[in-house]
């Protein structure tokens, strides 16, 4: 196998890792810290994604549809805890689940009635839509080298708020123990709303630059939620720094295994056994990544708690 | 004769030793008080003990077996059970409810999963035994979260006692207990040491002085000084590392 | 001396149960007060109450001039009401120093407010752990970094609630001598614990609750010629 | 007891004497709906019996269901007919599929038992898919198989449900009230107390583990011979959040909850299908309002105590 092959599906798979640290993120923080099960989490990344396509037509200027989406996300995202979320934070997790997964029927069926049942074209800004040399012999696609950029872009900053902030303090101070935190003085319900509006930020993001790559359509945030969920139960539950390792090691397992197993195995098996079994045995790794990760710490990599 | 002995004990999380190199041996019969500075690791030691946590380094014996790798619940059939320092019971259940399934535990297999619990009368009788020998029968049928804080220590106890140990671990049994009830709870311990051997893990030094034949100190995991209560109130080591100018009064 | 804190009439339940009757209490600037009882009596959900963690039903609760009781506990903190809790109740997923910094705020606007460095010189033991988590701490230094972490606050009151509870002997020493500390520098202080004559000997001012109702309120003067009174409310 | 004994007698002999009465009436389509529902009544109720007497929130248990039912189309398509070789066949599958699953994941508790819980579920959602002889995505042809004493029609299906599903909560009901169950629900209720008065608590938790996902391949099992096809996306792990709505809509640990759950659940989604097209919304709204305004469910409405 050529070199810059390997390299270029690593890149792939850090490009994916990153884009599902911007939805874990969120995901493990209010998991964490409200220990609320928010299944609708994958709804706020399609509807960023709707949004941004919206706009991006609306507008013609990709990058002002994107910050347009991501203000528009984060506002919903509010909004939704606002009305309802909020009412789910003393519940217990199936109250939580089953709540949230009608939220989710909710939100497709809306989303269907909007922009109705056919996936919505969203393509890449022009000027990235080709390749660069990135390497001597390695071109790479100038748009999911941007996606990586931004993405560590965003990584850095969450991660310098939530360790070294004050704001990022107190919502770990009220992860481990709410009241305690209201009565040091943390004004908590404004806290968690504002969490959730980041929240929902960072699922826009990730919407608006995977849109162009996967497919824009109802039902994308769920099959994403279940790699979110896994990244957060590897990394550890309320961990931003397992978030973003679990993100990491899913999103470069995943694409690899993709890539590469099915080629593996043909050259131990005939070629029918490894095109059947190749994309299953790639599609069950990460889970098995997962098992074996919680077999051998139960915890996740990060507990948050212990 | 000793009944439980520990070799070498070890425990160690990550980094931290909990308990480190501990040796100790109850006497059958005894009260033997567990005394030391919060932190010195009497939980952890009290945990691999029963099993719930398994020793890093070391050996336990009890009755004659090497007991260091035997699952907890085989433990409490050698006749091994504890208390827990934060109460730890069936919250939802009523108090003869919860003496009911420490009492099946221990009469037969619980692999039954056709003929109605409840018609096993014997069950009952005998958890209604306990209830009288720790004057809650008047509580019965009272749910567990409805008791008070006293009374919920009394069950602690109750649901080790239905167990028929030979020994009783009693982690902290006066925790957050007033003055009026702590002494109820010495007059149990004292009652029911006659037909048991205690290890009691207890800060009250009144209480512990009171019931205890012999007091062990750990400190840092390690026993430091073990013997009669006097010997330890006369020990310069044991001073200095806990027991301080002030020997426990809690009210005058 | 003026008023910081006046409590009238106040009645707490929970549901349906009520746990406080009419209780009163008054607390001067830079005394120290007690709250005595047996367990169970409503001394815990007294402090509750003036937190605003456990909202008042009807009553008054009067802080600094203005009233407090319907306010959210995140408000009446910020007002400079700061408790040492039952329990410690450590943050165990943030260092000492963070436990420390994060709620760090001048509320009494003390010339000389309590910083890191002067809560690091009073418990040398909390800068040495200085960067372990809260849950790796002994008892007893979570219950230092407690009474730390509520000084960071500079509070106008100070609440501890059984801050002696569970901790052996030489520690509750330490403590004590904490408090003491704190009282000559003239820090108003509400103090519940079991060691009355401890507490003689530290405050000016005493309340017994039986039952959620006050049943004496008096000074450490008259409670010392007085222990029929500790025979009957507080011990056997 | 004359009066509580009632209380089963009256539904069972209206759910009797239904296919007829529906056969005349030209409402025969009724008949396969409650055939579902009760096929799913089973399914969810196996899940309530480790989720709601056991705590254990199991998010893979349509893993079972699905599995129960690939069982009958491969053997079917194999050449394999007679339903007294299918039947165990499924069952010992799934038992030990259960064994397997449960020993690995019920060392892990809370939130990382429900995610991996899904995630062997997902795993073997994966594995069924990529065999395209089985059909793939697409699914399996599921041909009924052959009873010897009888001709599976519709109706004798009908019967053969409804006597499985009577069979299935009796046994329910005797195990959750005998001493097995009261230590299942004693373990629910506070683990670590139930260790030190000296219960094996892994055991106890495993074999309702295995009970739990035999039953739900029996369900599914039922379920293959019902819509006579294997899907898929009775593997999927939205499949499983199903049967969890079904639980925690009728009442979790409430005896009647996973009947209730899927009785309620499949007429509103029925109902509102023939409304519109997008009937989700409904189904969403419904479920929503529930958790809401009646925290514990149907059974929880009306008053009843499962233990």
């Amino acid at each position: 196998m050529p070199p810059t092959l390997f390299l270029e599906q690593i890149l792939n798979g850090v490009q994916f890792g990153l884009m599902l640290f911007l939805l874990a993120a969120g995901l493990t923080l209010v998991f964490g810290i409200m220990d609320m099960i928010n299944l609708a989490h994958g709804s706020l990344y399609m509807i960023g994604a709707y949004l941004t396509a919206t706009f991006v037509g609306l507008t013609g200027v990709f990058w002002l549809g994107v910050l347009l989406a991501v203000v528009g996300t984060a506002l919903i995202g509010m909004l939704l805890e606002l009305t309802i979320l909020r009412q789910l934070y003393k519940r217990d997790h199936l109250s939580q689940v089953l709540a949230t997964f009608a939220l989710i029927l909710i939100i497709n069926e809306v989303v269907r009635i909007i922009w109705g049942p056919q996936p919505l074209l969203l393509s890449a800004p022009e000027g990235l839509s080709g390749p660069i040399e990135i390497l001597p012999g390695l071109n790479y696609s100038a748009f999911r080298l941007t996606i990586i950029v931004v993405g560590l872009i965003v990584a850095v900053a969450l991660l310098l708020l939530v360790n070294y902030t004050r704001a990022g303090m107190w919502l770990r101070a009220g992860a481990s123990n709410r009241e305690m935190a209201q009565a040091m003085g943390v004004p908590i319900k404004p806290l968690f709303t504002l969490l959730f509006g980041v929240g929902a930020a960072l699922c826009a993001i990730a919407g608006a630059f995977l849109g162009p790559i996967l497919a824009v359509q109802v039902g994308m945030g769920e099959s994403i939620l279940i790699l979110a969920f896994v990244v957060i139960v590897i990394g550890g539950i309320g961990s931003i720094k397992g978030a973003l390792v679990g993100a990491l090691l899913v999103g470069i397992v995943d694409t690899a295994g993709r890539a590469f197993l099915p080629m593996l195995l043909s050259q131990v098996a005939s070629p029918e056994v490894a095109s059947n079994l190749g994309p299953a045995l790639a599609s069950i790794l990460i889970y098995l990544l997962m098992a074996v990760v919680l077999f051998l710490k139960p915890q996740g990599l990060f507990p948050a708690r212990t | 004769m000793s009944l439980l002995t520990l070799e070498h004990l070890t425990k160690q999380f990550g980094g931290l030793t909990a308990v480190n190199d501990c040796n100790l041996a109850v006497d059958a019969g005894e009260i033997h008080a567990l005394i030391g500075p919060n932190g010195a690791g009497k939980t952890t030691l009290i945990n691999q003990i029963c099993g719930a946590l398994q020793p890093t380094r070391g050996q336990i014996r009890f009755d004659g077996h090497d007991i260091t790798h035997t699952p907890q619940h085989q433990r409490v059939r050698l006749g091994l059970a504890r208390t827990f320092q934060i109460t730890n019971l069936f919250k939802n259940y009523t108090v003869l409810e919860n003496l009911e399934l420490a009492v099946q535990a221990r009469s037969g297999s619980s692999f039954h999963f056709w003929n109605p619990v409840q018609r096993e009368m014997h069950l009952r009788e005998e958890a209604e035994q306990i209830t009288e020998l720790l004057g809650l029968t008047f509580r019965n049928h009272t749910m567990v979260a409805q008791l008070s804080h006293g009374e919920q220590r009394q069950l602690e106890v109750g649901l080790a006692l239905a167990c028929k140990p030979k020994m009783l671990l009693l982690d902290e049994p006066m925790a957050g207990m007033g003055s009026e009830e702590s002494g109820r709870m010495v007059e149990l311990i004292a009652r029911l040491s006659q037909n048991l051997t205690i290890l009691l893990v207890e800060h009250d030094m009144d209480a512990v002085f009171r019931l205890a034949q012999r007091i062990s100190v750990l400190v840092y995991g390690q026993v430091i000084a073990s013997g009669h209560p006097e010997e330890i109130r006369a020990n310069p080591d044991v001073h200095r590392a806990y027991l301080g100018d002030d020997h426990g009064g809690r009210h005058p | 001396m003026s008023i910081l804190l006046e409590v009238r009439d106040l009645q707490t339940a929970y549901g349906s149960s009520q746990v406080l009757f009419n209780l009163s209490l008054q607390i001067h600037q830079g005394q120290v007060a007690t709250l005595l009882g047996r367990n169970g009596m409503g001394k815990t959900t007294t402090v509750r109450s003036i937190l605003g963690l456990t909202p008042a039903r009807s009553g008054l609760i009067v802080f600094a001039g203005q009233r407090i009781e319907a306010l959210p506990p995140e408000q009446i903190a910020a007002r400079g009401v700061t408790v040492v809790p039952e329990g410690r109740q450590i943050f165990p997923n943030l260092t000492v120093r963070e436990n420390l910094v994060a709620f760090a705020a001048n509320r009494n606007q003390s010339a000389e407010p309590w910083t890191l460095q002067r809560v690091y010189q009073l418990f040398p033991r909390l800068q040495e752990r200085q960067h372990n988590l809260g849950n790796q701490l002994s008892g007893g230094e979570q219950q230092m970094l407690a009474i730390g972490r509520a000084l960071m606050t500079n509070p106008r009151l100070l609440i501890l609630d059984e801050a002696t509870e569970g901790l052996a002997p030489l520690l509750r020493e330490e403590i004590w001598r904490c408090l003491r500390l704190l009282k000559d520098s003239g820090q108003t202080i509400l103090v519940i614990d079991k060691y009355v004559e401890r507490l003689i000997a530290l405050a000016d001012q005493h309340t017994i609750l039986e039952r959620g109702r006050v049943v004496w309120q008096g000074n450490s003067h008259t409670l010392k010629d007085q222990p029929e009174l500790w025979k009957r409310y507080l011990s056997v | 007891m004359t009066r509580s004994l009632w209380r089963y007698l009256v539904p069972l002999g209206l759910l009797l004497v239904f296919p007829p009465i529906a056969y005349a009436t030209g409402l025969e389509f009724y008949t396969g709906l409650i055939t579902k529902i009760m096929i799913f009544a089973l399914a969810a109720s196996s899940l309530n019996l480790i989720l709601g007497y056991g705590g254990m929130v199991s998010f893979g248990h349509a893993a079972y269901f699905g599995v129960g039912a690939y069982t009958v189309a491969i053997l079917t398509r194999e050449g394999v007919t007679s339903a007294w070789v299918i039947w165990p066949a499924a069952l010992v599958l799934c038992a030990l599929l259960a064994f397997l699953i449960g020993s690995i994941c019920l060392r892990t508790r809370g939130v990382y038992f429900i995610m991996i819980t899904l995630a062997f579920a997902q795993m073997i959602y994966f594995v069924v898919i990529s065999f395209r002889q089985y059909g793939g995505e697409d699914g399996l042809r599921a041909r009924r198989p052959d009873f010897g004493l009888f001709e599976l029609s519709d109706t004798a299906l009908y019967y053969l449900t409804l006597a499985v599903l009577v069979a299935a909560l009796y046994a329910v009901a005797r195990l959750v009230n005998s001493r097995f169950g009261r230590v299942l629900q004693a373990i629910r209720e506070n683990e670590s107390r139930a260790a030190a008065i000296g219960y094996p608590v892994y055991r106890f938790q495993l074999v309702a583990f295995v009970i739990a996902g035999t039953l739900a391949g029996l369900a599914g099992l039922l379920m293959a011979h019902y819509t006579q096809y294997a899907s898929p996306n009775l593997l999927a792990w939205q499949q499983s959040g199903h049967l969890m709505m079904m639980v925690i809509l009728g009442g979790v640990g409430q005896f009647w909850g996973g009947v209730l759950g899927a009785a309620a659940l499949l007429v509103v989604e029925e109902i509102l299908q023939g409304f519109t097209i997008y009937w989700q919304l409904g189904v969403g709204l419904i479920l929503l309002l529930i958790v809401l305004f009646a925290p514990r469910g149907i059974a929880g409405l009306f008053g009843r105590r499962g233990s």
